[in-house]
């Protein structure tokens, strides 16, 4: 493989390429994710986490991809399957573990838990455990950056099930109503829980038809490819940047179960999840492009998050627990008003 | 006959009424095949059909408004909002439309639609998974209450609520489903709106609900057995209509008033229960209400924060003492 | 003009033809709605009459059209301009002037006014001062006949500030999703209140174009031409019927201020109604079409309509108020809820 | 300085915010070159520009949750239901993002936001248009609720919400848009969050609020031209942070307790100021706790009708007598 991995061109239409550092760049933010991904797992499994967790094993490409065409100033909001979103964004995984084991260093101080990070200097505004919740934040909050005169974007990821609630619909029109620099992102994994997307929408795609026609730029891209979503997300980012709203449908797949304590074996074949991974898991599908050449460089990354990740995750058990008055803490800015707590 | 946990009982009843009228439907996100994410429809779908089992997307303003639909001409839907947190998606369809559709249309319309809801905290799901929000639907007109604090009442209430005519707002502690068991008499008939003393007392009324009753009756236990006062515990089940008789009866006998629930304290419910007693029980008064709720703060996600938010045995019981010491 | 007027395609295909019986039915139609809120306006303005109001001249000719496809046990749901529905479904206009005057002869008691017209025996569900609320409710009425093993349809009326509710979306999503025998016509008055329709959708059409993206069948028809909407009703009623959902943008125009007290001056020129009304009016337009031939049995619905109209506001004043106890009724069907009142 | 209407009072509130602060936008529907329909934005696009006056599609969740967005980064906007019953299709960006994002982010953000809304009855608008949700708002950690009564306050309380960092529901009466005025002085500065004694009286402590207040006022008064009872009215000015401090003050001296409101009675926010003073005040209290909010039914559009729902001076007199007689 050249030195330029060959980028299939980006619906954004641009010809763009990525070269190898970037794709090199693309497979350690995947495997991070993934690494975040199976130690909470792992955690759970071992009872030393509780509340609820929506792994996105499976989806990394989309996380990292879409990211990867923002700055850290541009925003970023998630919903209740965010861990990707907010590792790809750049929160410190640290934090993340730690708000997860319900630790005061916890991104959002150990009182929300998986579907609560939030991280203002990383630009990840946020999750939201409200289906769809977080999109007319995310448009808000968008178009005061454009507002302010600045260019950031504001990216907004939402599920397939997301683009059945209203307010999907409400903000689509604001942006392009606006002109809000918003790129919705919308990760259809084919399932709602499990509602199949393709009972409700469509063949996959449907999604971006629906979109393209309230003259929202749209495209739908494969989301196993980490390439193609960078690309065109590159594209939709620029568009957004300079133009207005754009929105992308990624195709991805669920891997685990909706949640931990899913029984997912009552409405798809048990070893769904496992099988896809073994034919289509993205990680290894852009080993195999970069080819035997970044052999060593991909397994060092593989090396060095495994210790990141442990590390982290130690550094995130050992903090102290939340303290029991920070359950009544930060309700209002207003000093005088927190008293009532 | 059988002893059923909460969440068992709730599936029963939906079962019983399904088997009863063929007019009663299923409606809501993963009632189907999944059978409902606290298991409360498991295997009905098998059973009844997806004709009668109906999954939802996740449009809960749009299934909500379209359940009241079905009802007002005839049929009995039962829908579930898969957490009482996202019933304020719905709120605009049930306040403005179900629960006041009978009056506007001055009676050509009824709305015999249940809209059940698992509510409270208990499972560490965090600040938009765990509130209570029973306190809203109590103050809206046309609407019915319930909160069940039994398998046996979530039995009964159920199966009473799925043959009452008008809307009902059924909430399940999603707390007790797994935690809570009793028998369960299928020969027993309807319950009736009437509230329940739950534990036998002396000294003290307190008037709760649902999971928090639970934690009264702890409470109480714990008291009378380190030789504190002697309560009588009411158990609600309906926050509307409100059993004002049955607290009456006890304040006749106890003198004093103490009242507990999970949603927030201020502007909730309990402050209804006090309201009434303080205007119309005056004299029986020997003693301040006592009133206590969830702090004006968002339900964390850890246990010992939860607790400290939402009442604890613990505060319960310091609640009561103080009371008894006055 | 022959017996069978001509007409024009209507966009269902079917080649259908409106005969000159129906015709003057559709004439007497528009007539008779014209006439009521006329006459509504006349007695707000004498002071006789309280409460909101929403006149929909203009507009007739969606109304009339829409209904004429309908049988008496189909169903239609309406919005805050609903008298035109309310009538066009066979709503007695007695019951219609009585609820507005507050009177206990009132369709709904007189308790609801100009926005709460119900009357179930004539399908006519009701109106609803919500923005797109009566949507749901026509959803699941519409698909409760089906269950049942009827063939009625549901209708659903809401404006183009209708299509901005997120539950909009949600039940066109969900009506193709259960493939319910709904109709939803979306009269695109070009205005919501004071909002152009044009700056949040695009021009006319636009809103059918997103509709049809979802998969449901969608038309676009001219609302000055009776006719034309007749048979694209007709169609998209069959459809429903046999099929599943449909929808209908109709093109109208907003002839009176948005509601009695609304200074529309603010945004739009001072005559924009009235100047409209002069060239586009529906009600001449079929006059002309229908021709010379029919002057005489046109000049009769005139007499005929305004005598109905008249004496039907007369004996709607003249019946009793609503008495005060009214207030408390009817809130539950349980009998022993309503002492709680 | 001048003498303004309650509608003209908020319009100068919002006009005067609008020049101090360049962050400061106005958004809902028809704020822009209409107006707002009860005229209280009237002329505020041609001063401010259509960058900062912003007319917004019917979408109430997705207006104010972009507003949230908006507030988050910064801005101040200042958003307008139309009429508070929308309010319900916007209550899970309000109460599950707007008034818990901060707890939830531990402080990384918050939410200088106001949200305007005119509320309760007394315009014939019918069953949707003329309900008072305020008691709904009061339970939710978070907001702020603000109600003013007067045209000074409907000024000041919309200037100091403006400059809250915490979000604010800001529930205007639309039945004193045009029938109430008074002085607006300008030189005034903020008036903070405590209540106001509005009238003066020595027998019962009347708590009120918004519209209703001068239902009460009217009453205190026709009972002190008959020789009654001496009421002291309470205005709360804010129904959350309840000001307890001046109710406490005006108990001591009165002994007597009334609550009257617009909203349902039945687990209103007029239960909390009973419960707190039953739980707080029982000394104080020479007599049962009176209590006046709108019986449990829709209103209808009807004044006569309306006046049989909602407290009218007849029944607010009726029910102050009954407690001088106790
Ligand atoms: C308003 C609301 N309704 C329902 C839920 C429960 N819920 C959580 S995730 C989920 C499915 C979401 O599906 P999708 O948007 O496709 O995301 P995915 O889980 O597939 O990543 C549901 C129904 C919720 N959190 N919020
Ligand atoms: C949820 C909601 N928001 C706002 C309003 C106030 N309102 C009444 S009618 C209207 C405009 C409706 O426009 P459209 O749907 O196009 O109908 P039209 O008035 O043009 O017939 C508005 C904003 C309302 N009644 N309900
Ligand atoms: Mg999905
Ligand atoms: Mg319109």
């Amino acid at each position: 493989m050249s030195r330029a991995a060959e980028g299939r061109a980006g619906a954004g239409g641009a010809a763009a390429t990525i070269d190898v550092d970037q794709a090199l760049s693309l497979y350690r933010q995947m495997v991070l994710i993934r690494g975040v991904e199976v130690e909470i797992e792992t955690l759970h499994k071992r009872g030393r986490m509780t509340g609820s967790f929506h792994s996105s094993m499976g989806q990394e490409a989309c996380a990292a991809g879409v990211c990867a065409a923002l700055r850290q100033s541009d925003i970023v909001t998630s919903n209740h399957r965010g861990h990707g979103h907010a590792v790809a964004k750049g929160i410190p995984i640290e934090g993340i573990f730690a708000e997860l084991f319900g630790r005061s260093t916890g991104v959002s101080g150990g009182r929300g838990g998986s579907m609560h990070l939030h991280h203002r200097e990383s630009g990840f505004l946020g999750e939201n455990a409200i289906v769809a919740g977080g999109l007319p934040w995310a448009g808000g909050a968008a178009w005061a950056r454009k507002k302010r005169g600045l260019t950031d974007v504001g990216v907004a990821f939402i599920g397939d099930g997301g683009f059945a609630q209203g307010v999907t619909h409400e903000v689509l029109l604001m942006a392009r109503y606006w002109e809000a620099p918003l790129v919705i992102v919308c990760e259809n994994n084919g399932l709602a829980h499990s509602m199949a997307s393709e009972r409700l929408f469509g063949e996959p795609g449907s999604i971006t038809r629906i979109v393209e026609a309230t003259g929202v730029r749209s495209e739908f891209v494969d989301g196993r490819d980490v390439i193609a979503v960078a690309e065109t997300a590159a594209a939709m980012v620029e568009h957004a940047r300079t133009v207005g709203p754009a929105f992308i449908e990624c195709q991805v797949f669920r891997v685990k179960p909706h949640s931990l304590s899913d029984p997912d074996y009552r409405y798809r074949e048990k070893d769904a999840g496992q099988a896809w991974l073994e034919t289509h898991d993205p990680i290894l599908a852009l080993r195999r492009r970069l080819g035997e050449d970044q052999g060593e460089a991909l397994d060092r990354i593989d090396a060095e998050v495994a210790e990141e990740v442990a590390a982290a995750s130690a550094a995130a058990e050992a903090a102290p627990q939340t303290p029991v008055e920070a359950a009544l803490e930060n309700v209002y800015l207003t000093a005088e008003l927190n008293k009532n707590g | 006959m059988a002893e059923l946990k909460y969440a068992e009982a709730v599936r029963a009843a939906l079962a019983a009424e399904m088997q009863a009228d063929e007019d009663v439907l299923i409606m809501g996100e993963e009632v189907g095949a999944l059978g409902g994410v606290f298991t409360t429809t498991k295997d009905l779908i098998e059973q009844f059909g997806p004709e009668r089992v109906i999954d939802t997307p996740i449009s809960e303003s749009g299934f909500v408004g379209w359940s009241i639909g079905l009802a007002a001409e005839g049929f009995r839907p039962v829908v579930e909002i898969m957490f009482s947190d996202f019933v304020l998606l719905a709120l605009d369809q049930i306040i403005n439309l179900g629960a006041k559709v009978r009056f506007m249309s001055n009676g050509q319309f009824n709305v015999p639609l249940v809209i059940r809801m698992p509510g409270g905290g208990g499972t560490n799901h965090g600040p938009q998974h765990s509130q209570s929000l029973e306190s809203i639907f109590a103050q809206v007109p046309g609407l019915i209450v319930a909160m069940p604090a039994t398998a046996a009442d979530a039995y009964w209430m159920l199966r009473d609520s799925i043959r009452c005519d008008d809307p009902v707002i059924f909430i399940e502690s999603k707390g007790l489903y797994f935690r809570e068991k009793g028998e369960v008499d299928e020969s027993e008939g309807p319950r009736g709106f009437g509230a329940r003393v739950a534990r036998p007392g002396t000294d003290i009324t307190v008037v709760s609900a649902a999971r928090m009753l639970h934690r009264c009756i702890e409470a109480a236990d714990a008291l009378a057995a380190a030789g504190g006062p002697s309560c009588e515990v009411i158990d609600l089940r309906y926050i509307w209509p409100l059993d004002t008789d049955t607290i009456a009866a006890s304040l006749a006998k106890t003198n004093k008033l103490a009242v507990i629930h999970e949603p927030v304290e201020f502007s909730g419910w309990g402050g209804e229960v006090a309201a009434w007693a303080a205007a119309s029980q005056f004299e029986q008064l020997d003693g301040p209400i006592a009133r206590l709720g969830a702090r004006r703060v968002p339900i964390p996600f850890q246990p010992h924060l939860e607790d400290e938010v939402v009442p604890s045995v613990a505060r319960i019981e310091a609640t009561l003492s103080d009371l008894h010491g006055y």
